[in-house]
C-alpha cells in the first residue's frame, strides 16, 4: 500500500519552519520539514510530545496560534500554495477541502449547541445547500460515523455524548464538506483502550471509502502501525525518519527510530529490562549544534556533533543521521568517537 | 498461589460507593431516586510480598479508587484491607497509624499535577520524612534527599529547583524518589507512566523494576496499557464496573485469556508486530456505574451471554492457576483458546 | 407665568399641623391663612381675623373677616376657625405647644372667637400668627378630622392633599419628587404676585441645586451653601438675597454635671468655672468664621436673640474683645487648668449652615489655648438624640455642644428663657433645650416675672437685667445668626422674610 | 427544573426572611425615631406616650414578628418623617429607580459588552487599549464626582440636559414613566450614564477576560479548523460562551446598580427610592428603611431568579439536572 | 543568606512575571505612580509642609489661599493652597492618601482574612458547612458594598455609644468595606481549593498522612495566592473610591482627619464657588492611585494567568 509515486501528491510540505518569537530570542519549533501526502494516502506523524508534530498539523490548516509563524518553506495542496493564503481565502480551503480532529473531543465542541446545529452550519459555510438539505447531510454524517439512533441524538448536546460517541461528532463534523485531507491530532489519546480501537478502526474504514487523505499525528506506534501507510518520525522539531510504516517499525534506520521501537514492550516476549534512550528531547531553546539527537545517541560520531544531517536514502526509508550518508561511512566515526 | 494467611496485602470484599444523588428537595420533587456510584463492587486481592499485582479496566472501572481505598485516601463502605497481617480499617493509635501509612507509599499518574509548583524539589522529596520524624538533623535530611535524588537518576543538585523545570520524566522521578522518602515496602502505583512518552516510559519501568528488585518492593500496578502490564506484572486481575472478573498469572492472563471481556481486552491492542492478528474491538461503550446492568455487569457487551447472565451474578471460579467470574467459563460453554504473539524482532 | 424653585428637602406633609418645622409652616401658609399673618417685616397684619385683642386678662377674641371663600368655594366661619384650633391642639398635631395656656376656644357667632386662658398670656397672637385655618366640612367630608396619627396604620387625607383659603391652592403632590401649586381665584386678598404655576422641587444635593440654578432649570432656590454665594452673585442671571435669620446659634457647655462626661479632668467640671467659659468664649474669633468658613454669610452677635424679635437689646450686643493665647491661657492656669484639658465636643452635621465646619474652626482656635476638642459630628437625628435632655429632664448626654434657636413661634425673647437659659426642672417644665444646665436663679426669677409681665417698659427693663446676667456670665458662647441666602434668577422679584419663611404670595416674575 | 425554581423560591425566602431580620433588628437601634418625628417644643410626655403607642417600648422578638407579619402584607406603617403609609411611599418612587436602573444597565451593557467583545477579540488594537484606558475612569473616580462634572459640563456649561429631576413623566396607571416624553428622555441621560458608568467598566473588563479565555478554547481553535467564518466564530461561539459569567455578573450588578442609585439620586435630586432611603437614614425613618431594604432583598431575589432562568436557555449543560449555576466569576 | 537572596533575584529576574513587567510600559508608569503617591503618602509626618490634623496649627486667617503655581503673589508655604479651615491643601492629600491607603489596605486585609478564612473551610470541608457559607454569601451579595457599609456604619454607631465615634470610624468604615468584599475572596479560594484538594500533589500529602489544615496552609494556600492577589489589587481601588463615596454619604471619616474621599467630597460642595483646588488636586490624587492600582492588577492578572501567556 505505499503511496503511488507517479500521482501528484495531494499535499506537498517543502521545507516549513515554524518559529516562535520570544523574549529568549525565536524558537524554531519546526525546523526544516518536508514531506508529501498522496490521496488517500495515511501518513503518520509520530514523536515525542513537544517534536512539534501538533505545530507542522497546524501549520498546514494554517491555524499557528500567535506569535507563531510560518517562517519559510511552503504548503501546497493539490498544487495550489496555501500557506500564503489570506485569512479569508484560507478559511474556505479549511472544512471544505481540509478537515481536522483535535486531541480532545469533550473540549472540541461548542457545549452551548447542539451537535446538529454544529454539523448544519458547517454544512452550510462550505456547501450550497438549504437548511433541510443540511440536515438531512448532517443525519447522514452520524449514521455514517456510526452514531446509533442518529435521528434522535442530532438535538443532543455535546455533554449528552460520552468520549467515544464525541469524537465520533468531531469526525462527522470534519467530513462535513468531503474534504480531500484530514489532520487528525492525536485523535485517539484521550479515549479508553476499547473505544480506541473503534475510532481508529472508524478512521480507516471513512479513508478507504472517501479516498481521503489523512495526516495522523500521535504518539502511539502501535496507532500508526495499524492506521499508516507511510510515517514520519519527528524528533525536536525535524523528521528524522520517513517512510513505509512496516520498514520503519520492523528495520528502522535511524537510532532514535530503533531506540523507540525498543522501548515500546511487546507481548511475547518478556524482557527482562525494556531497551531505554537515556535523557529527554532537548528543549526548543537547547538543541544541541549537530545532530539534534547526538546527546542522546549511542551511536553518535563526530560528524554528529557539528553538521546537521538531512534525510538522505537508507534502506527502504529516509533517515536523517550521518550512518546512512553513502552507505554507512557513519559505522567508522562511531568507531573513533567509542575512544573519545 | 501462596496460601492466604501470609499474604502481604489483602482486600476482602472491597466495596467503595459514593453518593452522588441530587440535592434532596430535587429528589423529591421530580421523584429522582438517590444515585450511587459503585465505583467498587466486592473486590477480593490479595498480594504476596514481592510481586507486582497488576489491575486492568477501561477508564471509570474503579481502578483508581481501589488504590486510594489501599492508601486510604478514601474509607472503604465495606470490606476489609489487610496489610501485613494489619487491618487498615481498625482504629488504631496515631503513631501506629503513621507506623503503617510509612510502610506504603503511592504515586501518581499525572507528573504534573503530583508535585506542588510552588515547592523545591528538596523539599517535596523531604516532606515524608520530615513527617514521619526520619531524619536526625537538618545534615541527615539533606544526605537522605540526595540519595534518593541519585536513586532515581538525579542529582542533588536538581533539589533546588522547581518541578516547572524539569520534563515529565524527571517530574515521575521525583515523585517516586518522594514516596520512596518514607522507606516504604509496598507502592501502589496509579498509571505512573500513561503521561509519559514511550521513550520516557520505558525509563520509568526500567527504574521501577531495578528499584523494586533492589528494596524488595511489592507493587499494585495500575494501566490500562496492556503491554505495560504484560511487561511488567507477577499477576494481573481484569477489573470491570468495579468487580474483578478475572485474575491470573501474567503469562496464563495474556496466552489463556478465559473471560470474554479480558478477550476483547486484549483485542484492542495494536499489533506493533504487524502480524496480521485479527482484532474486534469491543462493540459499545463501558456501562454507567451509577445504574450497572443486572447480573453480570458485562452482558450487554458479551456476544456469548444467556439469560443467566443477565439475572445472576457470577462467583469467582478457580480455573488455571487464576480466577474467573463468568458463567459461561463455569458451565464450559466457552473454549479456552490459546493466544499467540509475534515476537518483536 | 410659571415660578420653579428648589429647597434642599421636600416639605413633609401638606398638614399645615404635621410638623412644627418652618419650612412646612411657610410652604402650607401659601395654601392656608392664618388668623393672623406677618408683614414684610414680620410685623403682625390682620388676614382671616380683621380684629383680635384681650377682652380681659385671659380672654382674647377675634373677629373674623366676612365673605372669605376656602378655595373650593364653601363660606369660611367661626366653626371653622374652631375647628381648625381643636384639630391643632388635638391628636397627631404638632402645633400642641401652643396652646398651653388656652382653656377654652369659644365660638361667639359666625365672625367672632373667643378663647379663654389659664393664665393671662400675652403673646397668644403672636404664638398663633402661623397657624392655618382649614375648613371642617373639607376635613370632615374627607375623614381628616384629626392630623395624621402614627399609631394608626392608615393615612390620612390632609398629608397629600390641601385645601385652604390661601392664595394658592394645590395642583398636584408627588412627595419627593414635584409639588404644583396654582393661584385661587377665590382668594379673598387682592394678589401681589402675578403667577399661574408654581413648582416646587427638593434638590437635597447643594451642588447641583447651584448648578440648576445657573443653569436655568429653576427660577429660585434657597438656603444657598456659603460657599456658592460668590460664583452666583458672579452669574449674570442669578441675584443673591442675603439677611439674617432669627436664629443664633451658639456653643453651650454642660454647667449641670460635677464631672465631665468626656474629658480628661476628673473630679471637677472646668465649665463650672466662669474663667474657664470666659477663657474660650474670647478665644473664638467668630469674624474669622465669618469671613473664611461662612464666607461672610453670617452676622456675629454675642446674644442669644436676634435683632427682629421682642427683647433682643441692641446695647449688650458687643463681643468681648478677643484673648491674645496667653491671656487665655493664663485665665485658664488661673482656674487650675495651666496645660489646659481634652474635652468632647458635639456637632450636628446637617443641620445648620456650615455647622460642622464652625465647630472645627472652634476646635482649632481652642487648640491653640491648649483646650483639646474631641469633636463628634453627626447627622441630625442623632446628635440630637444624644445631647437633648430626654422626658425626665435628665442633662443630655454631651459636655459641649453647638445648638441653634430660633424663637420663631413668639417672636419673644421669654420663649429663649424658658427654653434655654432657665433651670431644667421636670417640675416647672422649664429649660428643656437647656442641655448644659446653665442655672441663674436670679435669671430663673426674671424669666418667671416677664412672662405675665403686660407692661412693656418694665418687662422690657426685666429683659434687659435678665440677658446682661447671662452675657456677664459667659453662659453660652453665641456665635452668629446665620445668613439667609437665597438666589433667584434675575427676572424674579421676591422678598425675603428673616425667619426663613418664602411666602409665595410676594414673588412676581417678569 | 420546576423543583430547582421551587428550591430557589425556598432560598429566596430564607434570604428575604434574613434581610427582613436585618432591615429590622438593624434599624430598630438606630437614632430615636421619636425625635425625628415630633418637634423640639414637644413635651416629653407626649413623646413617651408616642413611643408607647408605636411599640417602640415592647419587646424586640415581638416587633420582629410584628413587623415581619405587617411587611408580608405589604404593611410597613406610616413614615416617621412624612406620616405616609411606606408601602405607597416606596412605590411611587420604584419607578423612578427602576428605570434609571435599568437605563444605566443598558447603557452599561449595549456600550460595556461591545467593547469589551472587541478588546477581548483585538487585545492589541490601539483601540482597545484606548477603550481599556478610558474605561478606568469609571472605577477611579467616585461617583458623584461624576455626576457633578456631568452637570457642570452638559447642563451649566452647555446647556443641553437638564440639571437633576425627572424631566416630564407621564403616568401610566401607578406607574410613572420617563420614556414617553422628550424631556424625561433627556432627564434620564445624565443620571444614567453617572450610574452605569461604573458597571459598564466591570462589563467591560469582565467580558474582555472572558473573550480572551475563551478564544484560546479549543471548540474555537476546532470552530475556525471547520472554515466557519468569523463572524460566526467571534459572535455565534465566542460571544454566547462568555455569556455565562457575564450573565451572573450583569445580574449581580444590577442589584448593585440600584444600590447605587442611592448615590446618583442624590446628586441628581433623581425622585427613586435611593434619595428616600438616604433621607430616611437621616431622619431615622426606620419603616421606610426596612421597607427599602426588603425591596432591595426582593429585587435581587427576582433577579437571581431570572438569572437562573436566563442559565437554562444559555447553557443546556444545565438543562434537566437540577444543578446550580457555574460557579461565578 | 546573601546567597539565598541573590538566588532569588536572579530566579525573579529571570522570570515571566519580571519580563512581562519589564516589557510594558503602562505598569512600569503605574508601578512609579503608585510607589510616588504611596511613598509621599506614607512619609508625610516627614514631608508634609504641614500638619493639618492637628487643630492647634490651624489658622482660619490662612483660610481659602489659591495655589502657589497659579496666582502671582504665590505663597510658597502653601503650593496647592489651602481650605477654609486654612488647612494646606499639599498636606491634607498627603495625610489623606495615607488615610486612604490605610483604609483601603487595613479593608481588603479584612476581607481577604475573612475570605481565605471562610472560602478555605467552605472548599475543603465542603458539605453542610460549604452550603451555609455560600447562602451567607448570597445574602451578602444581595446588598452591594456601599450599603452594607451603610448599614454596619449606622449599628455601629448605635449600638456602640456613639461617644467616640469619630475615634472608631477607621475601623468601622474598615470593618464595613472589609464585610461587604469578602464575597469574592471566599468563592474565588473555595474554588480554587476545590480544584486543589483533589490534585495528586495534594492527595500525596494526605498519603503521607498530613492533617488537613497543615495541608490547606501548606498546599492549597499558596496556590491560591494569585487570584487573591489580583481580586486585592483591584479591590484596593475600589475600596478607596467606597470609602469616598461613603463619605459623600456623611458616613465616611470625619472632616477633622480627612481621607482623600472626604477632602473631595468636601472641595465637592465648593468646586462651583472658584475654590476648585480643594476639590480638584484630591481628585486627580485619587484618580491617579486608583487608576494605577488598578492598572497594575489588571496586568498582574494578565501575568499570572498562564494561559494568556
Ligand atoms: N505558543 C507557543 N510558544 C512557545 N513555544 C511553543 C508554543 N506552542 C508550541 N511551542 C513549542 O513548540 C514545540 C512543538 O510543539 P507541538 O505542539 O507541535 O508538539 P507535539 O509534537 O504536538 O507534542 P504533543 O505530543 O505533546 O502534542 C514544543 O516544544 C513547544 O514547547
Ligand atoms: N469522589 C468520587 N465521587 C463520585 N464518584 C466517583 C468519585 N471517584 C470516582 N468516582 C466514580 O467511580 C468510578 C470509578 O472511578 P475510578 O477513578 O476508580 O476509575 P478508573 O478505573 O481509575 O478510571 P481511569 O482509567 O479513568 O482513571 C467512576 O465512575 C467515577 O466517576
Ligand atoms: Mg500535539
Ligand atoms: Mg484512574
Amino acid at each position: 500500500m505505499a503511496a503511488p509515486s507517479n500521482n501528484p501528491p495531494l499535499l506537498e510540505v517543502k521545507n516549513l519552519r515554524v518559529e516562535f518569537p520570544t523574549r529568549r530570542g525565536t524558537l524554531l519549533a519546526v525546523d526544516d520539514v518536508s514531506f508529501d501526502i498522496a490521496p488517500g494516502e495515511v501518513l503518520g506523524v509520530v514523536g515525542e510530545s513537544g517534536a512539534g508534530k501538533s505545530l507542522t498539523g497546524n501549520a498546514i490548516i494554517g491555524l499557528l496560534e500567535p506569535p507563531g509563524r510560518i517562517a519559510g518553506g511552503e504548503v501546497r495542496l493539490e498544487g495550489r500554495r496555501i500557506d500564503d493564503l489570506p485569512y479569508e481565502e484560507m478559511r474556505k480551503v479549511r472544512g471544505a477541502k481540509i478537515g481536522a480532529i483535535f486531541q480532545d473531543p469533550l473540549t472540541s465542541l461548542n457545549p452551548l449547541y447542539s451537535v446538529g446545529r454544529q454539523l448544519v452550519e458547517t454544512i452550510q459555510t462550505h456547501l450550497p445547500l438549504s437548511a433541510g438539505q443540511a440536515r438531512t447531510r448532517a443525519l447522514d454524517l452520524l449514521k455514517e460515523v456510526g452514531i446509533p439512533a442518529a435521528e434522535s441524538r442530532i438535538d443532543h448536546y455535546p455533554h449528552q455524548f460520552s468520549g467515544g460517541m464525541r469524537q465520533r461528532v468531531v469526525i462527522a463534523l470534519a467530513l462535513c464538506a468531503d474534504p480531500r485531507l484530514i489532520v487528525a491530532d492525536e485523535p485517539t489519546t484521550a479515549l479508553d483502550v476499547s473505544i480506541q480501537a473503534q475510532i481508529i478502526a472508524l478512521l480507516k474504514r471513512l479513508c478507504r471509502e472517501h479516498k481521503t487523505a489523512v495526516m495522523l499525528v500521535t504518539h502511539d506506534m502501535g496507532v500508526i502501525a495499524e492506521t499508516a501507510d507511510r510515517v514520519a518520525v519527528m524528533y525536536a522539531g525535524r523528521i528524522v525518519e520517513i517512510g513505509p510504516v512496516r520498514d520503519v517499525v520492523k528495520h528502522a534506520k535511524h537510532p532514535y527510530t530503533k531506540g523507540l521501537m525498543g522501548s515500546i514492550p511487546s507481548l511475547g516476549i518478556r524482557h527482562d529490562r525494556l531497551t531505554q534512550i537515556d535523557g529527554a528531547m532537548p528543549r526548543l531553546t537547547e538543541i544541541p549544534p549537530g545532530c539534534a539527537f547526538n546527546p542522546r545517541c549511542t551511536e553518535r560520531g563526530r560528524r554528529c556533533l557539528g553538521e546537521r544531517p538531512d534525510l538522505m536514502a537508507a534502506g527502504a526509508t529516509r533517515a536523517a543521521c550521518w550512518l546512512h550518508e553513502r552507505g554507512g561511512v557513519g559505522t567508522a566515526v562511531t568507531k573513533e568517537l567509542a575512544d573519545a | 498461589m501462596p496460601d492466604g494467611g501470609s499474604q502481604f496485602v489483602r482486600l476482602a470484599g472491597l466495596k467503595r460507593y459514593f453518593d452522588v444523588s441530587a440535592p434532596w428537595l430535587v429528589r423529591v420533587i421530580e421523584g429522582r431516586p438517590r444515585q450511587i456510584v459503585q465505583a467498587v463492587d466486592g473486590v477480593d486481592i490479595e498480594i504476596a510480598k514481592g510481586e507486582t499485582f497488576s489491575l486492568v479496566g477501561e477508564s471509570g472501572c474503579g481502578k483508581s479508587t481501589v488504590a486510594r481505598l489501599v492508601v486510604g485516601l478514601y474509607p472503604p463502605t465495606d470490606g476489609s484491607i489487610a496489610f501485613d497481617g494489619n487491618d487498615m480499617t481498625a482504629r488504631r493509635s496515631q503513631a501506629e497509624m503513621a507506623a503503617l501509612r510509612r510502610r506504603m507509599q503511592m504515586i501518581f499518574q499525572d507528573p504534573y499535577a503530583s508535585l506542588n509548583p510552588r515547592w523545591r524539589v528538596f523539599d517535596i522529596v523531604a516532606e515524608p520524612i520530615r513527617a514521619f520524624g526520619l531524619a536526625k538533623g537538618k545534615t541527615d535530611l539533606e544526605a537522605r534527599v540526595g540519595e534518593l535524588l541519585r536513586q532515581v537518576r538525579l542529582t542533588p543538585a536538581d533539589g533546588a529547583k522547581y518541578p516547572h523545570e524539569f520534563s515529565g520524566g524527571q517530574r515521575q522521578r521525583i515523585s517516586i524518589a518522594r514516596a520512596l522518602a518514607s522507606e516504604p515496602e509496598f507502592l501502589v502505583c496509579d498509571e505512573p507512566t500513561s503521561a509519559l512518552d514511550v521513550s520516557v516510559q520505558a525509563q520509568i519501568l526500567n527504574l521501577m523494576v531495578d528499584l523494586q528488585r533492589r528494596l524488595k518492593l511489592t507493587y499494585l500496578f495500575i494501566s490500562h496499557n496492556l503491554a505495560v502490564v504484560y511487561h511488567i506484572s507477577t499477576r494481573v486481575g481484569v477489573m470491570y464496573l468495579g468487580r474483578l472478573v478475572e485474575v491470573a498469572p501474567t503469562e496464563t492472563l495474556f496466552r489463556r485469556p478465559k473471560h470474554p471481556y479480558t478477550r476483547m481486552l486484549l483485542d484492542t491492542i495494536p499489533d506493533l508486530d504487524m502480524s496480521g492478528r485479527q482484532r474486534a474491538p469491543v462493540a459499545g461503550e463501558v456501562p454507567s456505574p451509577i445504574d450497572p446492568p443486572s447480573g453480570c455487569t458485562f452482558h450487554p457487551r458479551c456476544p456469548f451471554a444467556t439469560d443467566r447472565c443477565k439475572a445472576e451474578r457470577p462467583r469467582p471460579i478457580a480455573v488455571d492457576g487464576g480466577t474467573v467470574a463468568c458463567h459461561a467459563i463455569e458451565e464450559g460453554r466457552l473454549a479456552v483458546e490459546e493466544r499467540s504473539y509475534a515476537a518483536a524482532t | 407665568k410659571t415660578f420653579r424653585w428648589a429647597n434642599a428637602g421636600d416639605v413633609s406633609s401638606m398638614d399645615p399641623y404635621a410638623r412644627n418645622e418652618t419650612f412646612l409652616l411657610t410652604f402650607t401658609s401659601n395654601i392656608y391663612d392664618p388668623l393672623i399673618r406677618r408683614d414684610k417685616d414680620l410685623k403682625l397684619e390682620p388676614a382671616l381675623a380683621v380684629k383680635w385683642g384681650q377682652v380681659d386678662k385671659t380672654t382674647w377674641f377675634f373677629d373674623l373677616r366676612q365673605g372669605v371663600k376656602f378655595s373650593d368655594g364653601t363660606p369660611f366661619t367661626a366653626a371653622d376657625v374652631v375647628f381648625s384650633l381643636n384639630r391643632a391642639n388635638g391628636p397627631g398635631s404638632n402645633m400642641g405647644g401652643n396652646f398651653v395656656s388656652v382653656k377654652e376656644i369659644k365660638k361667639i357667632n359666625d365672625h367672632r372667637v373667643e378663647v379663654i386662658t389659664k393664665y393671662p398670656d400675652p403673646l397668644l397672637a403672636d404664638k398663633w400668627a402661623a397657624l392655618a385655618m382649614m375648613s371642617k366640612a373639607w376635613a370632615e367630608k374627607n375623614n381628616a378630622l384629626n392630623s395624621a396619627d402614627m399609631t394608626k396604620n392608615e393615612e390620612n387625607f390632609a398629608t397629600r392633599n390641601a385645601m385652604g383659603t390661601g392664595a394658592f391652592m394645590l395642583k398636584e403632590r408627588r412627595a419627593g419628587e414635584r409639588t404644583v401649586l396654582v393661584p385661587n381665584p377665590n382668594w379673598w386678598d387682592k394678589p401681589q404676585h402675578n403667577l399661574t404655576e408654581v413648582i416646587f422641587t427638593p434638590v437635597a444635593n447643594p451642588a447641583t441645586r447651584v448648578a440648576a440654578i445657573k443653569a436655568g432649570d429653576i427660577d429660585m432656590m434657597y438656603e444657598v451653601p456659603p460657599a456658592d454665594t460668590e460664583s452666583l452673585k458672579r452669574d449674570a442671571n442669578v441675584k443673591v438675597l442675603e439677611g439674617p435669620e432669627t436664629r443664633v446659634v451658639f456653643l453651650g457647655f454642660d454647667t449641670e454635671r460635677p464631672e465631665l462626661l468626656e474629658s480628661n479632668v476628673k473630679g471637677k467640671n472646668p465649665f463650672k468655672d466662669k474663667r474657664v467659659r470666659e477663657a474660650i468664649h474670647r478665644s473664638i474669633d467668630v469674624q474669622a468664621i465669618k469671613r473664611t468658613v461662612m464666607r461672610g454669610q453670617s452676622f456675629p452677635t454675642n446674644l442669644m436673640v436676634a435683632p427682629g424679635i421682642n427683647g433682643y437689646v441692641k446695647a449688650l450686643d458687643n463681643r468681648p474683645a478677643l484673648l491674645k493665647p496667653e491671656d487665655a491661657k493664663k485665665l485658664l492656669a488661673d482656674a487650675g487648668y495651666p496645660n489646659g484639658f481634652e474635652v468632647g465636643m458635639d456637632c450636628p452635621n446637617d443641620r445648620y449652615v456650615n455647622d460642622e465646619k464652625i465647630c472645627q474652626a472652634a476646635v482649632a482656635m481652642l487648640a491653640r489655648i491648649g483646650i483639646k476638642v474631641n469633636l463628634l459630628a453627626q447627622t441630625r437625628s442623632k446628635y440630637f438624640a444624644k445631647i437633648l435632655r430626654k422626658g425626665d429632664y435628665k442633662p443630655g448626654e454631651t459636655s459641649f455642644y453647638m445648638l441653634g434657636w430660633s424663637p420663631a413661634s413668639t417672636y419673644d425673647v421669654h420663649n429663649v428663657f424658658e427654653q434655654l437659659i432657665q433651670t431644667p426642672s421636670n417640675v416647672t417644665k422649664k429649660g428643656l433645650f437647656n442641655a448644659g444646665g446653665y442655672s441663674n436663679p436670679e435669671v430663673d426669677k426674671l424669666a418667671d416675672a416677664m412672662e405675665q409681665e403686660t407692661d412693656k417698659a418694665k418687662r422690657d427693663a426685666m429683659i434687659a437685667q435678665a440677658t446682661k446676667l447671662y452675657v456677664d456670665d459667659y453662659a453660652y458662647i453665641p456665635l452668629h445668626q446665620q445668613a439667609v441666602v437665597w438666589a433667584a434668577r434675575k427676572n424674579i422679584e421676591l422678598v425675603q422674610l428673616a425667619d426663613n419663611s418664602f411666602p409665595l404670595r410676594f414673588v412676581t416674575v417678569k | 427544573m420546576l423543583a430547582f425554581i421551587l428550591r430557589r423560591l425556598l432560598q429566596s425566602i430564607a434570604v428575604l426572611l434574613t434581610v427582613g431580620l436585618v432591615a429590622f433588628a438593624l434599624f430598630r437601634y438606630v437614632g430615636d425615631p421619636i425625635n425625628a418625628m415630633v418637634g423640639q417644643d414637644t413635651s416629653m410626655e407626649e413623646r413617651e406616650t408616642l413611643r408607647e403607642k408605636l411599640g417602640l417600648n415592647d419587646p424586640a422578638p415581638i416587633q420582629f414578628l410584628v413587623f415581619i407579619g405587617n411587611a408580608a402584607r405589604g404593611k410597613f406603617g406610616l413614615s416617621y418623617r412624612t406620616s405616609e403609609p411606606v408601602g405607597r411611599m416606596i412605590l411611587e418612587r420604584v419607578p423612578a429607580t427602576l428605570e434609571l436602573s435599568i437605563c444605566a444597565a443598558l447603557f452599561a451593557l449595549l456600550v460595556g459588552v461591545p467593547m469589551g467583545v472587541y478588546t477581548g477579540l483585538y487585545p492589541r488594537h490601539w483601540l482597545s487599549q484606548l477603550f481599556q484606558a478610558v474605561s478606568l475612569i469609571g472605577i477611579s473616580l467616585p461617583t458623584f464626582l461624576i455626576g457633578i462634572l456631568l452637570i457642570l459640563i452638559f447642563a451649566v456649561w452647555l446647556r443641553l440636559l437638564p440639571s437633576f429631576g425627572r424631566g416630564e413623566t407621564v403616568d401610566l396607571g401607578w406607574w410613572t414613566t420617563n420614556f414617553l416624553t422628550w424631556k424625561g428622555i433627556q432627564a434620564l441621560i445624565l443620571p444614567s450614564i453617572t450610574l452605569g458608568l461604573f458597571q459598564l467598566t466591570l462589563l467591560m473588563r469582565l467580558v474582555r477576560s472572558e473573550m480572551l479565555e475563551v478564544m484560546r478554547t479549543d471548540y474555537i481553535k476546532f470552530a475556525r479548523a471547520r472554515g466557519l467564518t468569523n463572524r460566526a466564530i467571534n459572535f455565534g461561539h465566542a460571544l454566547k460562551n462568555t455569556l455565562v459569567p457575564v450573565i451572573t455578573v450583569a445580574g449581580l450588578q444590577l442589584g448593585a446598580i440600584i444600590a447605587f442609585a442611592i448615590v446618583t439620586e442624590t446628586v441628581f435630586a433623581w425622585p427613586g427610592v435611593g434619595q428616600l432611603f438616604i433621607q430616611s437614614v437621616q431622619f431615622a425613618d426606620i419603616p421606610v428603611m426596612a421597607a427599602y431594604l426588603l425591596l432591595i432583598g426582593l429585587l435581587f431575589v427576582l433577579i437571581n431568579l431570572t438569572v437562573d432562568l436566563l442559565y437554562f436557555a444559555v447553557d443546556p449543560r444545565l438543562r434537566g439536572q437540577g444543578m446550580a449555576r457555574p460557579a461565578g466569576h | 543568606m546573601a546567597v539565598v537572596v541573590a538566588d532569588w533575584l536572579k530566579r525573579a529576574a529571570d522570570s515571566d512575571i519580571w519580563w512581562s513587567f519589564k516589557s510594558s510600559p503602562l505598569t512600569i508608569a503605574a508601578t512609579a505612580v503608585t510607589l510616588l503617591i504611596v511613598a509621599l503618602a506614607f512619609l508625610s509626618p516627614v514631608l508634609a509642609p504641614h500638619t493639618p490634623f492637628d487643630p492647634a496649627t490651624l489658622s482660619l486667617s490662612d483660610g481659602l489661599r489659591p495655589p502657589a503655581l497659579l496666582s502671582a503673589d504665590g505663597d510658597w508655604t502653601y503650593p496647592l493652597g489651602t481650605d477654609e479651615q486654612g488647612r494646606d491643601v499639599l498636606s491634607s492629600i498627603m495625610y489623606g492618601t495615607r488615610l486612604s491607603l490605610v483604609v483601603g489596605l487595613a479593608s481588603v486585609v479584612v476581607a481577604m482574612l475573612l475570605g481565605i478564612t471562610l472560602g478555605l473551610v467552605s472548599g475543603y470541608f465542603g458539605g453542610t458547612i460549604d452550603a451555609v457559607i455560600m447562602r451567607i454569601a448570597d445574602v451578602q451579595l444581595t446588598f452591594p458594598a456601599i450599603l452594607v457599609a451603610l448599614l454596619i456604619d449606622g449599628i455601629v454607631r448605635s449600638v456602640i455609644s456613639v461617644k467616640r465615634h469619630d475615634e472608631i470610624a477607621l475601623f468601622v468604615i474598615v470593618g464595613a468595606i472589609g464585610l461587604s468584599f469578602w464575597v469574592q475572596y471566599a468563592r474565588t479560594v473555595r474554588g480554587s481549593v476545590m480544584v486543589e484538594k483533589n490534585k495528586e500533589y495534594v492527595q500525596a500529602a494526605r498519603v503521607i498522612g498530613l492533617s488537613p489544615p497543615l495541608i490547606m496552609v501548606r498546599h492549597v494556600l499558596p496556590n491560591v495566592t494569585g487570584p487573591v492577589l489580583v481580586i486585592a489589587t483591584i479591590n484596593l481601588g475600589l475600596a478607596i473610591i467606597t470609602e469616598a463615596t461613603l463619605s459623600f454619604l456623611g458616613v465616611g471619616l470625619p472632616p477633622t482627619e480627612p481621607s482623600l474621599g472626604t477632602l473631595i467630597r468636601l472641595g465637592n460642595e465648593v468646586l462651583q464657588s472658584g475654590d476648585w483646588w480643594i476639590t480638584v488636586f484630591p481628585g486627580v490624587t485619587l484618580a491617579a492611585l486608583v487608576l494605577a492600582v488598578n492598572l497594575l492588577g489588571d496586568w498582574l492578572r494578565d501575568a499570572l494567568n498562564p494561559k494568556l501567556r
